[in-house]
Order: C-alpha cells, then structure tokens, then sequence
C-alpha cells in the first residue's frame, strides 16, 4: 500500500520538452513510473521518449485519461500551469518548479479550496512510492519499500533521511516532499492524515524546518488524531531571525515566530520523538516501529 | 529585497498616498539646498535598511543651517549597525496629533494576504502585535477579488480611528494594498501614518519590501535593487553567483546542496561545538564551475578557518562537484584552509574517485564530516 | 407561513441616511417590519427614526443580532455594499438598487457561490410577506395576506398583478421580485422552491419578461419538481430584437434567444398556464386552487 | 453604448491588439488624402452602427484615386438602414489567408463572462452559433480571477485554430478580454480576425459596446458616445430627458412607470388589436415636469394617433402624474392627439380629482385603457 501515488497512477508531465522536463520525464518512466502523456502550449503531437505530447493540460487527461500531473515549468509560467492543472481536471498536481512568486500562489491557494485536485509543491522534489512511481525528481535509487512514511518540506534532507533509513533496513511506503515556500498545497497536517489513514505505514518520520507555524499544527494534530507514531526533525536551529535560509519559506520573523525551539517544544510535547541529527531520526524510527 | 524609505515613498506617493516634501541629499551641501528648498523645520534621514535608525543616532530634527549641516556631518558616512550611510533624506518635518499604522503582508498561516491597522503607530508594532495584539485589527483579503473598499473601511473603523480621518486612512490602506499586489510586496508598511491637527493624513515612514521571486516581472523595482546596494560584500557576490549564501558569526564554512541539508549541517556544526561561518546553498544540479565559486567565496571570508562539503547528489552529480572541488582547490600552491568533503548520492563513487584527497579530508558520513571540520577549526583557532 | 421572511425577521437598512434609504426605512418600519439598525460608512453612533446606524454590516449585524439587510446604496458603490452584506454575513441581502455594472453582479454572483447568504435581486422592488414584513419599496397596502406566492422580475407589474389577486379575495403569503438585471442573485427556480417547500402556499404566480432562459429552467423545474400549481405571465411579447426594454436584462438577443414565445411555449409544455393579460393570470391562479 | 469601429480599433489598438494602418474621414478630399497615406488598395468603410454595412454597399475596397473618389462620393451622405453615413474610415486593405473570430461577452445564463474563439471568421458568427454551434469554442472565465493565460490557449488550441498563429491568438484574446474587463464592456469582438501569408494576426474588424451602467466609470469612453451620437432623433431626445425609450413601428403611444408593467402594456395593445408606437418609462417615483416631458416627447412623434398612459404608483405618486398631464395638455388649444389615462396605486384617488377630464379619457383598468386607446388610434386612421 502506498498513498496517493502508486503502480496505476497515469502520469502527465507539463513542461516535457524543456531540458528539465525532458531529463525527469526520462528518469520517472525508467523508474517505473507510468507517464502517459506530456502537455506543452504549441506542442501537441509531438513525443518525447515516445511520450505522446499535447497542447493543453485537459486535453492530456482527456485523451490519455491522465490522473496527475508533474509540473516542470518556469517560475513565471509555474502559476498558470498550477491553475490549468487544477482545472483539468486531475486529482493530483506535483509542482516541483521553484521561485514562483507568493502571489501567484496566493491565487493558486484560493482557487484549491473550490476544486478536488490535490496539490504537492511547490518548490517540492515530489512524491515516490518505491518500487511503484515517482513524480519528480527524488532519486530512485536510495529509496527502499517498506513500512515508514516520510514527510519533508526539503529535498536533500529527505535524501539524507531516507538513507539513514535505507541502511538499516527501513524501507518506506511513500515519502512526500512537501516543499519550501511559505504557500504549498499540502502540508504536514494533510501527509500525516494519509499515512495514518494508510494501513501498511506503521511510522512516519517528518522533517520540518523553521518558518512559519506547519510543525507546530502538525503536532497538535498528531498529538489529537494520530495512532501511527511519528518522530521528527527539524532544520534551523542556529538560523539567526529575519535571515531567508535559503528557502523562501525558512525564516524565523522578526517577531521570534517560526523557530526550531518552538517546533521541537511542541512535537516533543505530542510525544513526537525529535533528532538532533538524521541519524537519530533513524534511531528514532527503529525504536517506535 | 527592500526599498529604501525614499524610494518606498516614492512609490506611494505615485499612487497617491500623501508623503511629506522630501529630497534625497548625498552631501552636506544638498542637505542645505535641500532644507532650503523645503523650509525649516525638516528631518536629515539615513538612507539603510536597519531598524532602529532613530535611536542609532540616524535621523535628526533640525531648525536651521547650523544645526543641518552639523546633523548632516553626523550622519552622512557614519556607521549604522555596520552598514555606511553616504544617502540622507530630507524631509519636511510634519506636526502631528497622532500616529496610526497601516500595513500589508501575506499570512503565511491562512495562505492569503492581510491588511493591517493600529492607532498605535510610530512605535515597534512587532512589540505592539506581541503585548496588546488586540490593537492591531487585521482583515484578511481574498486574493482573487482584492481588497474591497468595505474591508478597508471596516479595518479602520474597527482599529478605532478618528471618523474625520476614517475615510482618508481607508483610502490609503487600499492604495497601499493595490500597490502590495501590482508591485508584488511581501511586507508594505506606514508607520506611522501621521494625523495632522487639520486632519490630513501623511506617510512619515514608508517600508515596501518586494517579493524576490516576483523581481522579474517589476523592472523598475528591480532597478532600484541595484541603485540601493550597499551591505555585506560577500553576500553581494553571492548574489551575482546566484547562490543562496547567508553569512554568520562562526568559523566553519559551509557548503551544500538543498537548503534543509545545509541547515541541517549548520546545526550539526553547531551541535558538535563548532560555529557555522555561513549558510551556502549551491543548489540543484551544480556543475564544476559553481562548486568552484562557492568554495572560492568561503575562502574569502577571513572568519572561516575551515570547511565542510555537504553534498547529498540527487539532480546533483558527485562527479561534478569534485570535478568543481579539484579545480578551485588546484590553483593554490598551499590550501588556504582545510576543506572536508562529504558526497552521496548521484555518482558519489565517481565523485570520490575524481577527488584529489591529497587536497581534501574525505568523510563518507554527514556526521563524520562535521565533526572533522569543527575539529579543524580548533586546531586552527588554538 | 411564509417564505424568507416575517414578523421576526431583524433588518438592516444599509445608507438609512441617504434620501432614498430614509423614507423606505420608514415605510418598512410603518409596515411593521423590524428594522433593527441602518449601516452607513462614517454615520455610526447616528440614530435615524430612533434606528441606530452603525460604520459597517458586520457591526451592526453583531450589535442587533441582525438576519437580514435591504440595500438603497448608489449603483456605483452598491457592488461593494452587497459584498459587505454577504461577508457581514447575514442570512438574506435585498439590494434594491438599479444600474449596478454587470461585471460587479459577476462578481458578487461568484462570491454567492462561496457563502451562505442568499441575496435578492438587485434592481428589484423586495419581498413582503403581507402583515409581517417587507424588505424593499412595494407599496404595503395592495397585498393582502393568503395563500399564493408570487415571483416576478419586474416591479409595477407585480403590483398590477397583486392587485388584480387582491380584487378577487385572492391575497398572497409572501410575494418576492427577484429584479430585471442580467444576473441576480434570487432567480425563478430557487423562488420556485422556496414556494414549493411552504405548506401554506397553494398556488403561485410567476411574471416573467423577454431576454435570457430563466422562465424556460422554471419550465424544467416546475415540470420536474413542483406539485404546487403554477400559473405564469410573460411580458415583452412584441419587443423587437436587439432592443433593451428599459430593464438591462430585458432584451431578446440577436439571435432570437430570450424571446416571448420560447418562454410561454416552455411553460405551457410544463402545464403551467400563461395568461394574455395580468387579469388572465388572476383567473389562471382562481382556477388552479 | 456602442463604440463606432473605428473608435473599438483605436482602443484595441491602444491595448496592443495589432489592427490595420487607418484614417477617419469625412469628406471626399479627406479620403483621397487618407489613402494616398495608406497606400492603395484600401478600404473605405461607412462608420454607422448597423449590421450588414458590406451588403448594403458601406464598404467598398479600392485601388486607385477614381475608385477611391467614387466610393467616397457613394458612401459619404448615403442612408444606410436609416442612419446617415457623415464618416468613413479609410484603411489599409490586409491579403488573409484565414480569417478568425474572437469574442467576449457575459453569459448571463452562468453569470459570468465566455471568450469565444472560431475558425469561422468573417462571416455573421450568430449564424455559424445556430447552425454549427461546435464551431464555436467557449471559454468560462471566473471574474475574480480574470482570464488566465492558458484558458486563452486552450480556447485557441480546442478551436484547431493553426499551430503558427496559435500564441498569438490567444495573446489578442487574452487582452481582448483585459480590455472587455477594465473597459467595462458588454461585448468585444473581433471579426474577422485575420491572419496572413506570414502569420501576422490583425483585427480587421473591431466591436466594443460598453455596459451603459458601467459609463460613470469610463470618462474616456462616455466622451466617445458624444462623438458618435447619430440615429433616432426621438430616441437622442430620451436619452437627454432619461427616460428608457424604444421607437417601434405602430401608432398607439404608450407611456407608464416600470420596464415590465410598459412592456406589458404594449402587448396588451398588440392583443386587442392595436400596434403600439413606442416604449416608454418614465422610471419610479416621476414627478409632475418629467409626465409632461414624456407626454410631449409621444406628442413630438408623428406616427403616433393616440396615447395610453398606465401608472401603477408605487414610490410613483397618482397626483404628480395627474399635475404632469395636465400641465403638458394645458398649453394647447386644441389637443392634438387623444389621451387615455389610468391611474392605480398610491394617491391614485387624489390623482383622478385633479386630472383635468376635459382634456382626457379616464379609465380604471388597465384592458379598459388599452382598448379605449386602440380604439382612438384606430379611429384616427379611418
């Protein structure tokens, strides 16, 4: 078992014949991944990699009965293709583009309360079910199936984590990296509710950072709702306030809100176990399952 | 990326918001033309993007020639919080009865914009938000409709202020959320948004700062980025570079891909008593070249006593990156300082077999490499 | 019974003080109509007829436990005021006003969408329920209290309707205009339901006019779910095309849509009879209870 | 309110929406002058705002003086479908390969704005929407959004509009809508779009109407509808006092207070018998002055043998309208056309004490005062 992603999950690629578009779309169907159509303004009819290509999102998911959506388009055209995604429509949008503005995503934030589609990203490296799919750009490689849900708003922190995991034998269900920037489409709350919903993830292991207030309703969540044990992580404990780590979203404000004291106080507090290293999260893992 | 205050009110005060008279003045002589122009009483504002200017001696209320040029002496190339000031501003001094403030910011939290109003403005609002955040009204604005004018007005009216100036502060409070939106802000700001005794209203202070992943669509505030350079050096190459580089107080440098893996080392760093000199994100995909000016900028950085390497490849190749590493560290005839490396993922064999040790320490753990340059970094400090 | 309101209904009047405002809030409130506060931005603390006026909706809705408000705002500022109403939020928004942009009634109709309350009209003359309470600037004294409900798009001619049921003995449980603009908040079939879910109302006449489809989806609806029997009238029979026939959504289009005849074929397929005359639909309304 | 086309292309223009090279004329020299400019062959083309001005000969194509004098000399002064023809453009005459149609409207149906694209330019596009109505593509815009940028491509794209032409389609429809958005407008439409050899796009033919209630918004564009004033000279005059009016064909005046209850009074004359001569309503709450003004406007109108007036007093009060037709019957000696009067509603008792019914008929319902009318009207004719 797996969530929202797995072996018949039907693929679309927008941005497909970009160079970064093109080299992921290659990547995820060498993984497994079942890409059935790319989508390209001015492009359809075209086939990259024997992908057929189209002009439009709707025409994609119409023809090829797509179910989801990776988006690989520059930030200026990022918004729009998050939109023509959304109103397909299809019931899974992956944003992977970073830098698109807040406002646009603003928009975007508000035009996801009125439809079905779920949004990952943006600013994400995806979602991957080992040995099923994957919709970005994780390495497939260094993920193992197993039992452990990861949740992550960084890329290559998750790539540490998972091969902390990896090692000692702690494959994972699904890992969704739920990305950087201040206004994503799912947070922690919406991953831990499908792992606890998920039968075969026995524990989900999050890696959070500072900025904003995400871990901290994560923990009230977990602490309210969730049998599945969890244990955490969090990056930014020596970030000096009103500095942007880097990503838009990792900043402590001025006013002291967004610290890791914060977040590691309250998932501490939901009885969320939290490493002071990847590896302890690792530890950590191994000890609740 | 800020504005300054003069550029911020200019910005508003072509949308309409009244602000006070004002000349920028790079001398002590256009101080004077300047207060000439405008007629004593004026304010002699420095020109940087630090809090606090006031107390720090950055702004000063002057009568006459005498004590504008001294206040212009004072202030022109003075230090504020490290940063030079060579720009003051000169500005009509406006009597006022009360102080107000509005503002304009994305609540992260709620994923939409919020407008803002107090009548405790000219004072910090943050430590106003933090005693009596019940003095602060906020309005969350939809962001496909915009600000309805009744939104401004109810946040007013609510907030408290004055019914004769109500209509003028609403007003203002839109126009400033219409430019947040079109000019792509994250914070717009007035504060304080001054009541005059014959109730007009005037932006004394203006902040506007603009979303940096929006800067390409806003030229002309883009523009203005160059002409307000200024503060830290390094942080300005790396802004040429491209690179996500924030700079701290420590002694171990710090490079990497993906920011919560460069945190993360931060605090590893931190964690295995050492202190992080930087916070530098190569990001996805790096080739030689850019591995190369990460390092060669570490290096410059006279705080940094060592460096570690932290590369975990997904889109990034470990070949490349040693490739990068080899060519930085092979022009000089001694390593200026000693640099530990840590490769995974994509390619790290490769990477590892590409790598000249004779140049580098090699750790195969994120922890293990930590620990090595924090331990160099002693070494270097004993 | 009644529909939408009644003697417990509590009223705003939003710009109570403008000239217009005044004497309709005095009128509602001579008609017995429990006008519990007026709005209007910079007049709070006022009082008019020893009726408190309040800077916003939402103050005077919280302050006077307030369901409803009726509209008498400007058409250039009366877009705004109803998005205020609704966002106050109160149950039911009258907006009385002509002449507000269609593109403002495009979006406060996608704002309707969004929130509970429902609005009626604009450019529409209220709704009464004989006896209890009118919301808008129907003169109280041609209704009479009974058992047939009304739903009309025009103003005048509801009264020369109403006063030819009145003739008869014939009087009315609530009767609504729902307004002669384009787009409206309140159309045909949600008035239709609302007469069909009241116990008391046992019959119903519905005046329409030339332009747009909302008497034919009545058609549907009456055909598909209403045992109350209707009897209709449809005005604009020899309008020529391409003319607007003063209200803005009174226009049979180029193209032959929205006309007469489309209309009372529609309803006649739908067994609903359609008098020549007003007094015909008296007769209709006679004969159907 | 209906934009002449050559005020819609000056605004398409404006907005950046390629149209041909053109110049306003309004005489015979004007035109030689014009397209001496241009270069032939153009167009000259009657600016009056009918449909069918090709057919009815208001457009002429042109290749050289003689030609150009001739069409001048045709077109300027003749009477197209009833109005004069006193301007012509004079415009470069575009080679097309294809021709497109664009448009936005409001649905009302939805309740919110459609963009239309079809490869069936060029020709009555109600006819193509009857006949193939799949020809058309429709594109729903959420009006708090406005158009995004791909729900133009996906028009254009669904509508097999040519790959080589499709952003630039879609980039023209995309503004056509801004414009239709922040212009106010009822209906913009482009048809025919046309493309050319080398797959340039050029609106050769321009529609913009403005929602009228829109008009205090758009200053610029209310000026224009002074400019292109022309038509009816009764319905100019309604427009001046007000009042909604519309000129038919018959000979029944029909004057009454609210858009249903006046048209309902036109059918009931239409139904026993009569045809009416015109729409008009007075509006709500008339006082004495504006009932005279109507009353003397019908007069004015010489189809017209016999008035109904039909008040039904809500906000309108019986004995304002009682003053106001006495006054305007007053002042003749003889009265020139018979007068049926009924008065329902408030003060309708007060009202008929006053009326003077030596100048007029009084009857109590509605059927009575049409039929009395027709009747009169009828009578006249004989």
């Amino acid at each position: 078992m797996s969530v929202l992603v797995d072996d018949d999950t039907r693929v679309i690629v927008q941005g497909i014949t970009g160079g970064e578009g093109k080299f992921h779309a290659e990547q995820m169907i060498e993984y497994g991944t079942n890409v059935v159509a790319g989508a390209v303004p001015g492009k359809g009819g075209q086939e990259v990699d024997g992908v057929p290509v189209y002009d439009t999102v709707e025409g994609a998911a119409r023809e090829e009965d797509a179910d989801a959506s990776v988006i690989f388009v520059p930030p200026a055209f990022a918004g729009d293709a998050v939109f023509e995604a959304l109103d397909a429509p299809i019931d899974l949008a992956v944003a992977i583009t970073e830098g698109i503005p807040t406002q646009d995503m603003a928009k975007v934030n508000k035009r996801l309360g009125e439809v079905d589609t779920r949004l990952i990203g943006p600013n994400c490296p995806g979602i991957i079910t080992p040995g099923e799919a994957k919709l970005g750009i994780l390495p497939g490689n260094i993920f193992s199936s197993g039992n452990v849900g990861l949740v992550s708003r960084s890329g290559t922190l998750t790539y540490q984590v998972v091969d902390n995991l990896t090692d000692r034998g702690l494959g994972q269900t699904t890992a969704i990296g739920i990305g950087g920037d201040p206004i994503i489409g799912t947070d922690f709350v919406d991953a831990l509710e499908l792992f606890e919903a998920d039968e075969d993830t026995e524990a989900v292991a999050m890696c959070g950072e500072i900025g904003g207030e995400d871990e901290e309703q994560a923990a009230k969540y977990i602490a309210e709702h969730m049998d599945t044990p969890v244990a955490g992580f969090i990056a930014g404990r020596t970030a000096p306030p009103g500095k942007r780590m880097g990503h838009a979203g990792a900043i402590v404000s001025g006013s002291g809100t967004g610290t890791a004291e914060s977040k590691i106080n309250a998932l501490n507090d939901a009885g969320v176990p939290v490493g002071d290293t990847p590896e302890e999260v690792a530890d950590h893992i191994e000890d609740l399952l | 990326m800020k504005l300054h205050e003069y550029q911020a009110k200019q910005v508003f005060a072509d949308a309409g918001i009244p602000t006070p008279a004002a000349e920028l003045a790079e001398s002590v002589d256009e101080v004077l033309a300047a207060a000439e122009d405008i007629g004593y009483p004026v304010a002699v504002k420095a020109q940087v993007q630090v809090g606090g200017r006031g107390k720090a001696g950055g702004i000063k209320l002057v009568e006459n020639d005498d004590e504008a040029r001294e206040a212009a002496e004072d202030i022109l190339g003075m230090d504020l919080k490290g940063i030079h000031v060579d720009r003051v501003l000169v500005e009509e001094a406006v009597d006022f009865t009360n102080e107000l403030y509005v503002g304009v910011t994305m609540d992260r939290g709620e994923g939409k914009p919020v407008a803002m109003v107090s009548t405790r403005g000219g004072v910090n609002i943050e430590e106003v938000a933090e005693e009596d955040p019940d003095a602060i009204v906020r309005e969350h604005v939809d962001p496909a409709f915009g600000m309805h004018p009744y939104q401004a007005r109810k946040a007013v009216y609510e907030a408290g202020v004055d019914r004769a100036v109500a209509n003028d502060v609403a007003s203002v409070l839109r126009t400033l959320y219409q430019l947040w939106e079109s000019r792509d802000g994250s914070d717009a700001e007035i504060n304080p948004l001054m009541v005059t005794a014959d109730d007009e209203v005037i932006a004394a202070d203006a902040v506007m700062n603009i979303d940096e992943d929006a800067l390409f669509r806003q030229p002309e505030l883009a523009e203005m980025e160059d002409e307000s350079a200024g503060g830290d050096a390094l942080e300005q190459k790396a802004d040429e570079y491209g690179f996500d580089y924030v700079r701290l107080d420590g002694n171990v440098g710090i490079i990497g891909n993906g920011a919560g893996l460069v945190m993360t080392t931060l605090d590893l760093v931190d964690h295995y008593g050492g202190s992080p000199a930087n916070f530098l994100d190569v990001g996805g995909g790096a080739k030689a070249e850019r591995i190369a000016n990460a390092l060669d900028m570490v290096f410059s950085d006279d705080n940094v006593d060592s460096v570690v390497f932290n590369i975990f490849g997904g889109i990034t190749r470990g070949d490349e990156v040693a490739r990068g590493i080899n060519e930085a560290l092979e022009q000089f005839d001694e390593i200026p300082k000693p640099v530990v490396v840590r490769l995974a993922g994509t390619n790290w064999e490769e990477g590892l077999e590409i790598l000249n040790e004779d140049l580098v320490t090699v750790e195969q753990t994120l922890e293990d490499a930590v620990q090595r340059a924090v331990e160099y970094a002693e070494e270097v400090e004993a």
